[in-house]
């Protein structure tokens, strides 16, 4: 096993390798031109002089090939050094710093919570499958799904922030910190960051709720009729304990893996709630990088999903083994 | 039964065995079908999915401003096909000065002239003005076009009606649907099944395959597919969101071959000597089928959402061109009008609820076990 | 005294596409503490779906139609799911009868053992690990502070058959339910487990329905006897009774087809030579008959008489050819013959992996450095204690498993250095039938396709209908009726699976069967019949067997030439006469001394030791 | 961290290096020969009392509150009423009030040299010092609060500027005169990537400190736009000197990660808090107005100053309604539809202003459809102006006069009629090009060269729903007419580069205004930067150059007026509609109008804001 992750560790570098030189080479391919989108080129009155222009192209590195561009960039990473965002005006692991947290303060609760929720009713639709109250649920749970993550972030919005603005119940409206944020007790702050996150992990969970649970549903009626469920019957197990505990633990391959798939979206959030919710988090701050044509923070942006994704499948991997006592990897 | 002394050799002279009362077996996906045609909720859905593909095709009969056909000076023309492709509309009736104005000026230029018309007046790219049919006033514009007898479902903003966009709309919305998950499918089975039941070296390179698949920003490769492609179509936008879309059905297939490749009927299988094609697809594949069907069939009901969010990065079939998604897209701009959002998101809603309807269906369906019959 | 368990009545049925299917039809008998029911009767007569509907664990597709079963007076059958989920285990509990599948696979055994203590007993985890350890000795597992720690798939099917009654036992049940609980043991652990289970039915008074197809094991331990035919009851008497003077016609050929250590038959005689069922409205009606003296005569000289190895080599593994020692009709292979499959010193161990890392710190040595010959249309008997490496040798000769060590040569040929498409031929010629024949079916297969898959493969059968054809007629050798055709695997009984598997090894036309403890789960007459046909096929077409069974009267049969095998390693090797008659090893000494006996004396002892005992 | 990276030895930092060298004369022999001329001095917020004295409020505030904006005149009559300021003394101003305002982007820099989007110009407006700065006509001035005096030469060649001795940046130290030339020495640095402020500057030959408050400015050449080009915010020396060469970028050093959280500024608030991606908090700045205990400069209003990164326009709305913002900008359809109800009112108004802001269709002069002016008449004839302007626009916009507004100084004395909707006329033009429908597809065509080419193209527009409705209704009209329009929205990026490379066929997309009509020569002067469509008129040339040598503004207006015809008449773009901008303002707040150019660029501009 340790030398199956070393290994894998070892090609993970390779991989990752690969896909920054290709990812670059996609991201100079792209139309549009870092300093033609600027603002600049856009005001009226001060514009940028055609010499600035050119001097600039020649300080950010784009007069060069992309592949030569590539290797400087490399060169730079090897010293730990992810280079300047073209926009910003800051480093890049600066800025990705600055949004670390915010992001993951949305996205982990959000995964942990739908999935606190998507696994009991999952198994409760196993239990019940076909039943008018599990039918009801399901079909709620995909009416959840169409309902467009704006319109609720809305209607919540519209109604904890102003409807019930001034009582007990009222919620921020925006942001993720209230004012003076810094000068809160340690208490203070808990109960302001939650305060603030209660709306966005709503709006980040619920639509998730009816992919997870009927994933776990449909793996689950495909255990729940093995034989050896009906020995556990016979051993007098309690009915919750079998789906929880037998059935359960026979679904894990496919839950390991679907975990795994979704670990890079800790760190990619959400553009549209981020921007309804004024949230500084990942998702905008790749948008916006995208739009602005910023190479060096969409490459550490890209870096940092990269080893996460390449984390979550070597996890994933991982744990198939220790689910799964029939899977090796020797 | 003829259990007796004279036992009769199974093989090389085995005698064809009396043939009269044994029914022609069918195989396991025919087999699949019947379990299937019993359900009635996937039944429903599947009738709702054709009903759409209906309406997707006859879409100009239903809704639009150009006869469905035509009698004009002396020649029979179908117009309302220009809805599918411009080229398709007689351009007799440009030269002719219609301005795509067909109810007065047929009657104008041709007194002789007679047509049928589609369903409902209304055009799902333009706003109908005032005085183009009798008694239909100009379709109110702004936020003023909510639902009323003659724009069933509201009007956008610049006056287009609703109803008769979600109806061509239809089109993109199952066309997109299938055609990229019917790809994502493809690839990611077949990917993950052989990565899975290889294992090793195979595993290894088509694992990282799909990481580095997995690690390209789709907003990247797409605008970087700009640059390449002259004029994105829709079938473009089909083939990108197939072709980036495959790495979770392919992690997910490759953990159920892991799993399975381990089964002893798997082993019996090789035993017997079943190729590996024969392995994967006729006897692993059905028995992994659960965790895929998901994310293929919610993939199918997103890929309306996502076609929306593409085709306004400039990818896929330009703005006239009517979708759901747009419709929406319109929605979240201005949300007094509610009914840009509720009618598409319903008709979201039931093509979520159909697909997955259909896809618990298929299985149940494909589970022996739950072979019984009347239900 | 009052019956624990009363079933009047009892009818299931199964609705499926093919119609209904009447598993149960009218079947009434009673269980009091302390004693033992004995249901023998045809494969696929119903007797695992009686067991599963008195513990309402019967598919969905079933329903219980008629009838009551009373536990204690409480009808089992409208009792809510609730407290019907607290008797199973606590006072019914049931021992399945295929292990193989009946184990949860990513538990270990342990732990599958231990959650049955903890549910019904007060106390903690470690003494449940401690009883679960104590009862794996008790059933006869070796190592078992070892063993507790592996899953399912790291044990072979008699071990894991006694996890399944380990795990049973260790509720301490009222009524125990046992459906065929030794069918992969061999007969000493066999006759150790019966004594187990005498014990806690003289000294807690706990019921017992055994379920078994081995009349040598009924006698033993039942003092009921049930014998059931297709769905119904034909018999239900004390175990003397049934013995010594059986009424019903299947009763009486069940008896005399048994096959038995000392028996001379060349073929072994079915229930069809004593009874005779025509069809009546929807039922049936059995017609006794006689054997006649031809087909007597037939049996008993039909086909080849043993087929022995070339003298040298028999002198060279300590069994001299001695004129006049064997039988008359006993021949040996022509020398210089090659034999159709060497194994030279073949060997697989499997890793024990401990810790996070996987690390591996011991090895199982399944298969430890075995040698032996086996020649073209000679059958090899392999017998040994469970968990000896029958199973592993037997992949590994197919390479299903890739061995630590060794070679194999078939027809001088390495299979071990075969690529992949030589290899897939090779095995249209090699097959072999598993000893779990519910986990070597696709569960979405129906067995058409599983029977006609190698025909497709080897290319044998024009088309469709023609394997089609071929298919129905081998289920028809193997006593199953073609309409069976459409079904999917978790609808047949252990036994009608069991005989599946082998219609699937003989459907490509093989060369060389290694059978995998194929015919334990079968009732005597079918037994009879399968073993018939394979010696039928022998004569006609040289097939070569490599037969592994526990049952040594079976095996003797069989067999042309047998080796023992114990703790991986073959401890001896010969004829399978000479081995009976003059067993060399202690261990194989103890093996045939073990075989339970059936003989009227040994019922009537035990039935006045028991009669004592209940007094 | 990337002072690692050594640069090669030619390429060393030299601050200052695209100045020429020059040897200014000494002050006194200047002072003999300029003959100087006093330039306005003004003190903006006096300024603004002054105007709103001339202009007295149309009704009471109490009724302006109470006003529903439904119309051009209750428009007028809100912001008449509450662009009231307080008395120079501030009686009646809340001084310990705190203002939260909302932007739609963030800052990406809080250094003013790196200012470039909206935010970062408010943000410099309320925190940086500026010497010359202009008022709501855009008519330039020195600030008062900043300069003593400020003397022209006769010969538009020179400024003379001396500076208030009582500023002192936020960290105390005092702001001079070398703090100025210093600044003008670190825009004028190749290596430092200012991209925008460098316009204007570029102009100036040399900036001279003859002591540390006398300053001389000495330009290039005589032109009208001279003292923009003074317009550019002040950076402390003392701060930057060392940093500079060490990290030209003014960003990444950790000094300067530092000075972009907590800058040191010139102006009447500092930062006190930036969360990037979220809020940015400012605070009133004591040294500002206070100097060795006495009052000098006009209290600013607001204790602290909040902006909160809000990007979508229906949580702005709410922010405002539910009180967490008194300011934002309202959406077109938001104004319509969701600011009409008593939930607003009760504590909000809205207020709109005409801005010169005009969207319109440009051609590709160089491609084979639009070269001929025929062509793009008949393009002028084929808009639906009226559904554009009532349907699309919410009947809210104006429609477009061409390149000025009608009410711009600049704006023809006698313009040009504007193009009506007419298809036959358009039809008529197309004719005439030569684009006929020769082979019978219902498409019109032309030979060009030789090969024959069906009249397709795309119109290339952004994302935004409003542009691509406009677009689309273009292309019904063109349709019905035998000419095919592909409307292509583009992301911005890709549409940036397609247009500035000029790949494309025709885009729409629109022009601010800049302070002076000068600025638009870069946009229709043959070869200019931003002359993207290829336009090219010699008169039109031969016009701005005439208009940048004079002075008088009443000929400057007739020079730039023709100009506005000539392109009118040219048709190089279809000229849409002007863009207003609208707002919505809480009741509590005071001293908002409008400018040509949006609410608050200029000055006072946001300064003037208020409660009482
Ligand atoms: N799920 C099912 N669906 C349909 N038929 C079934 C199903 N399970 C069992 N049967 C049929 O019911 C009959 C009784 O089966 P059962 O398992 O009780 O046999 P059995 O007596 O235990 O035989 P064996 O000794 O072979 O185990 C068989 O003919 C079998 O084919
Ligand atoms: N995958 C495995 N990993 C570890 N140990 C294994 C594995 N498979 C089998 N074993 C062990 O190897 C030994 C031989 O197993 P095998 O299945 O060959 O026994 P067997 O002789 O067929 O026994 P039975 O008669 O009970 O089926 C057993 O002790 C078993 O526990
Ligand atoms: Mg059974
Ligand atoms: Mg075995």
């Amino acid at each position: 096993m340790s030398s199956y992750i070393i290994r894998r560790i070892l090609l993970g570098l390779l991989t990752l390798l690969l896909i920054t030189f290709f990812v670059y080479g996609l991201l100079r391919l792209m139309p549009g031109d870092p300093l033609l989108v600027r603002l600049e080129m856009m005001d009226p009155g001060k514009h940028m002089l055609p010499e600035d222009i050119t001097r600039m192209r020649e300080m950010y590195g784009l007069n060069d090939p992309w592949y030569i561009s590539y290797f400087k960039w490399l060169g730079k990473l090897l010293h730990g050094d992810l280079g300047e965002s073209f926009t910003q005006h800051a480093a890049v692991a600066h800025v990705i710093r600055e949004r670390i947290g915010a992001t993951l303060l949305l996205t982990l609760s959000s995964l942990i919570i739908s999935y606190l929720l998507a696994i009991p009713l999952g198994l409760y639709a196993t239990a019940r499958n076909g039943r008018w109250d599990e039918r009801t649920i399901s079909v709620l749970l995909y009416m959840l799904y169409s309902l467009p993550s704006f319109v609720a972030a809305l209607a919540l919005q519209v109604l904890f922030a102003v409807q019930l603005h001034g009582t007990a119940f009222e919620l921020p409206l925006f942001g993720m910190t209230g004012d003076h944020f810094n000068q809160m007790s340690f208490g203070g702050k808990f109960l302001d960051l939650f305060k603030h996150a209660v709306l966005p992990v709503a709006c980040f969970t619920y639509g998730t709720l009816a992919y997870y649970s009927r994933f776990i549903l449909a793996n689950m009626q495909e255990v729940i009729r093995q034989d050896y469920i009906r020995t556990a019957r016979a051993k007098g197990v309690g009915y919750w304990r079998i789906l929880f505990h037998h059935a359960f633990r026979n679904t894990m391959i496919p839950l390991v893996t679907l975990i795994g798939l979704e670990l890079p979206a800790l760190l990619s959030g959400s553009i549209i709630l981020e921007q309804i919710f004024g949230w500084p988090g990942m998702g905008k701050l790749f948008f916006e990088s995208i739009r602005m044509r910023d190479y060096p923070t969409l490459m550490g942006l890209i870096l940092m999903f990269s080893v996460l994704t390449l984390v979550g499948q070597l996890l994933a991997d991982i744990c198939y083994a220790f689910v799964d006592p029939r899977v090796s990897y020797e | 039964m003829s259990i007796g002394p004279n036992i009769t050799p199974p093989l090389a002279d085995a005698p064809a065995a009396d043939p009269q009362q044994l029914e022609t077996s069918r195989g396991f996906w025919a087999e699949t079908w019947l379990r299937f045609r019993r359900r009635k909720l996937a039944m429903v859905a599947l009738a709702y999915v054709l009903f759409m593909a209906c309406v997707a095709l006859f879409s100009p009969a239903i809704a639009g401003t150009k006869p469905i056909i035509c009698k004009y000076k002396g020649h029979i023309y179908f117009p309302a096909l220009g809805y599918f492709h411009r080229s398709w509309e007689n351009p007799i009736f440009v030269t002719d000065h219609f301005r795509n104005v067909y109810p007065a000026k047929l009657k104008e230029s041709d007194p002789e002239s007679w047509a049928l018309w589609p369903l409902v007046y209304q055009d799902p790219q333009r706003r109908v003005r005032a005085d183009e049919w009798p008694d239909h006033p100009a379709n109110p514009t702004r936020d003023k076009g909510h639902p009323n007898s003659l724009n069933l479902f509201g009007t956008t903003r610049a006056g287009v009606d609703v109803f008769a966009e979600m109806v061509h709309g239809t089109r993109t919305a199952m066309l997109v649907g299938f055609v990229s998950m019917g790809i994502a499918g493809a690839i990611g089975i077949t990917l993950g099944a052989f990565a899975g039941y290889l294992g090793g070296w195979a595993d290894m390179l088509l694992s990282r395959l799909i990481e580095f698949v997995m690690c390209i920003p789709p907003l990247v490769l797409i605008l970087a597919l700009i640059a390449v492609l002259p004029h994105p179509t829709i079938w473009h936008l089909m083939a990108v969101l197939g072709l980036t879309s495959w790495t979770g059905i392919a992690r997910l297939m490759r953990g159920e071959f892991i799993r399975l490749r381990e089964a002893d009927f798997v082993t019996a299988a090789r035993a017997v000597g079943v190729g590996w094609f024969g392995i994967m697809f006729r006897h692993i594949f059905r028995n992994g089928l659960a965790p895929v069907l998901v994310p293929i069939t919610f993939g199918i009901a997103s890929a309306i959402l996502i076609e929306s969010a593409l085709s306004f990065l400039g990818f896929g079939a330009p703005p006239p061109n009517p979708s759901w998604g747009a419709l929406l897209e319109a929605g979240r701009d201005n949300l007094q009008m509610w009914w840009l959002i509720a009618f598409p998101g319903l008709a979201i809603f039931f093509t979520v609820l159909a697909y997955n309807l259909i896809g618990e269906g298929l299985q149940e369906a494909t589970d022996p076990r739950l072979r019984q019959p009347g239900n | 005294m009052p019956p624990v368990l009363e079933v009047t009545d009892l009818r299931t049925y199964f609705h499926t596409d093919e119609g209904v299917i009447r598993a149960v039809d009218d079947l009434t008998f009673r269980l009091e503490p302390g004693r033992t029911l004995g249901i023998v009767g045809e494969s696929g007569s119903g007797k695992s779906v009686t067991s599963l509907s008195i513990m309402r664990l019967l598919s969905s597709n079933a329903k219980v139609e008629t009838g009551r079963i009373a536990f204690l007076g409480k009808d089992l059958v409208k009792l809510p799911e609730r407290e019907m989920q607290s008797i199973r285990g606590r006072d019914i509990s049931m021992i399945f009868q295929e292990p193989m599948t009946s184990l949860n696979p990513v538990f270990t055994v342990g732990a599958q053992i231990m959650e049955a203590i903890i549910l019904h007993q007060k106390v903690s985890k470690a003494e449940a690990r401690q009883k679960a350890i104590d009862l794996m000795r008790e059933v006869g597992i070796p190592k078992p502070e070892q063993r507790v720690d592996s899953y399912p798939h790291q044990m072979s099917g008699g071990q894991k058959q006694r996890v399944m009654i380990a795990m049973a036992l260790s509720c301490n049940p009222q009524v125990l339910i046992a459906d065929e609980p030794t069918t992969a043991l061999d007969v000493t652990i066999q006759a150790q487990i019966l004594e187990i289970l005498r014990k806690l039915r003289d000294n807690r008074g706990m019921a017992i329905i055994f379920i078994t197809h081995d009349l040598g094991v009924i006698a033993e331990i039942a003092d009921d006897v049930l014998v059931m035919y297709r769905g119904e009851e034909v018999e239900y008497a004390p175990v003397l009774e049934i013995f010594s003077n059986p009424k019903h016609p299947y009763t009486k050929g069940l008896l005399a087809c048994r096959p038995r250590l000392e028996s001379k038959y060349r073929r072994l005689p079915t229930v069809d030579d004593f009874m005779q069922t025509v069809k009546e409205g929807t039922g049936f009606r059995v017609i006794e008959k006689k054997m006649d003296a031809a087909r007597l005569h037939h049996l008993e000289t039909a086909g080849r008489g043993r087929l022995l190895h070339p003298k040298t080599e028999l002198a060279a593994i300590g069994h001299p050819w001695e004129e006049g020692y064997h039988a008359p009709d006993a021949k040996t292979v022509a020398e210089g013959t090659q034999p159709l499959l060497a194994v030279k010193n073949l060997e697989v161990h499997f890793p024990v992996r401990r810790g996070i890392l996987a690390r591996t710190v011991d090895h199982i040595r399944a298969v430890d450095n075995i040698s032996f010959n086996v020649y073209p249309g000679q059958t090899l008997g392999l017998v040994g204690e469970s968990g000896c490496g029958k199973t592993t040798t037997g992949r590994a000769i197919l390479r299903l498993i890739e061995p630590t060590g060794g070679q194999v040569l078939y027809r001088g040929t390495n299979v071990a250095a075969l690529s992949g498409s030589e290899l897939r031929a090779m095995r249209g010629k090699m097959q072999i039938v598993f000893q779990d024949p519910y986990g070597s079916l696709n569960p979405r297969m129906t067995i058409e396709a599983a029977i006609t898959e190698p025909m497709v493969i080897q290319g044998v059968g024009a088309n469709k209908n023609e394997r089609r054809d071929r298919a129905a007629s081998l289920l028809k050798e193997v006593g199953l009726t073609p309409n069976y055709l459409r079904r999917y695997p978790h609808e047949f009984s252990g036994g009608q699976r069991q005989r599946v598997c082998i219609a699937r090894a003989l459907a490509a036309g093989p060369e060389f069967i290694i059978c995998d403890e194929s015919v334990s789960s079968l009732d005597v007459s079918v037994q009879a019949q399968v073993l018939n046909l394979l010696k039928e096929l022998q004569d006609k077409r040289g097939l070569t067997y490599i037969f592994i069974s526990h049952a040594l009267s079976v095996v003797k049969f069989m067999a042309d030439m047998m080796a023992v095998m114990n703790n991986g390693k073959i401890v001896e090797f010969g004829p399978s006469e000479s081995i009976y008659k003059n067993p060399q090893e202690a261990y194989t000494r103890k093996l045939i001394n073990a075989t339970p006996k059936d003989d009227l004396e040994l019922i009537r002892k035990r039935v006045a030791e028991r009669a004592a005992v209940t007094k | 961290a990337s002072s690692a990276e050594k640069p090669p030895a030619d390429d060393k930092f030299k601050l200052g290096d695209l100045i020429e060298p020059f040897t200014p004369p000494l002050l006194a022999e200047l002072d003999k020969t300029a003959d100087w001329q006093d330039m306005p001095v003004v003190d903006p917020m006096e300024e603004l009392r002054d105007q709103k004295k001339k202009e007295p409020p149309l009704v009471s505030v109490e009724e302006a509150l109470r006003l529903h904006n439904d119309s051009p005149e209750d428009n007028k009559k809100i912001i008449s009423a509450l662009s009231m300021v307080p008395p120079a003394d501030g009686k009646g101003a809340n001084f310990d009030a705190s203002i939260g305002r909302c932007q739609v982007m963030d800052l990406a820099s809080t250094n003013p040299l790196l200012m470039s989007s909206f935010a970062e110009a408010e943000f410099g407006d309320l925190t940086a010092l500026f010497i010359i700065n202009f008022d709501w006509n855009l008519v330039p001035f020195a600030d008062a609060n900043a300069v003593v005096s400020w003397k022209a030469s006769k010969d538009h060649l020179l400024d003379k500027i001396v500076l208030r001795d009582d500023l002192v940046w936020s960290d105390g130290k005092p702001i001079t005169a070398h703090d100025v030339v210093f600044t003008f020495q670190a825009i004028m640095t190749s290596k430092i990537p200012i991209p925008a402020v460098r316009s204007g500057p570029d102009q100036i030959k040399w900036v001279e400190a003859y002591d540390d408050h006398t300053l001389v400015f000495f330009h290039k050449a005589a032109q009208a736009t001279n003292t923009w080009d003074l317009n550019f915010p002040i950076i402390p020396k003392h701060i930057f000197e060392k940093s500079i060469p060490e990290d030209p970028t003014l960003t990444t050093s950790a000094f300067h990660t530092q000075q972009q959280l907590k800058p040191v500024v010139g102006g009447p608030y500092e930062l006190i808090e930036w969360n990037r991606g979220s809020n940015l908090v400012m605070q009133r700045r004591e040294n500002f107005y206070m100097h060795n205990g006495k009052q000098v400069r006009g209290k600013p209003f607001f204790k602290e100053v909040t902006f909160h990164l809000l990007e979508d326009g229906n949580t702005r709305l709410l922010a405002l309604k539910s009180g967490r913002i008194q300011e934002t900008e309202l959406e077109a359809q938001q104004w319509q539809t969701q600011t009409s109800g008593r939930d607003f009112y009760d504590s909000n108004t809205k207020a709109y202003g005409n801005e010169w802001l005009y969207m319109y269709i440009g051609w590709n002069l160089k491609t084979p459809f639009f070269e001929d002016v025929r062509v793009r008449q008949a393009m002028a004839c084929a808009m639906n102006y009226d559904e554009m302007i009532n349907d699309l626009c919410y009947g809210l916009y104006p429609r477009c006069h061409g390149i000025f507004a009608p009410d711009a100084w600049m704006y023809p004395k006698h313009p040009l009629p504007l193009y009506e909707f007419n298809l036959d006329k358009a039809e008529k033009l197309l004719d005439e090009a030569g684009w006929i429908d020769t082979d019978g597809d219902g498409i019109r065509d032309k030979e060009v060269n030789g090969k024959r080419i069906p009249f397709e193209f795309n119109l290339t527009v952004s994302l935004k729903p409003d542009r691509i409705d406009i677009c689309n209704l273009l292309r019904e009209n063109l349709d019905s007419i035998g000419v095919i329009c592909h409307v292509v929205p583009m992301e911005a990026a890709v549409f940036q580069e397609r247009v500035q490379n000029k790949k494309y066929e025709a885009e729409m997309a629109g022009w601010g205004t800049g302070t002076d009509p000068s600025l638009t020569s870069n946009i229709f002067g043959t070869g200019e930067d931003r002359n993207f469509g290829s336009y090219s008129n010699p008169k039109v040339d031969a016009l701005y150059k005439a208009g940048l040598l004079e002075f008088d503004p009443q000929k400057r207006a007739e020079i730039y007026g023709e100009i506005a015809n000539l392109i009118y008449a040219d048709q190089p773009y279809m000229f849409l509609y002007n863009q207003n901008r609208f707002f919505g303002f809480s009741h509590s707040l005071r001293g908002y109008r409008f400018s040509p150019r949006g609410p608050y660029a200029y000055v006072p501009g946001v300064m003037s804001l208020w409660m009482p």
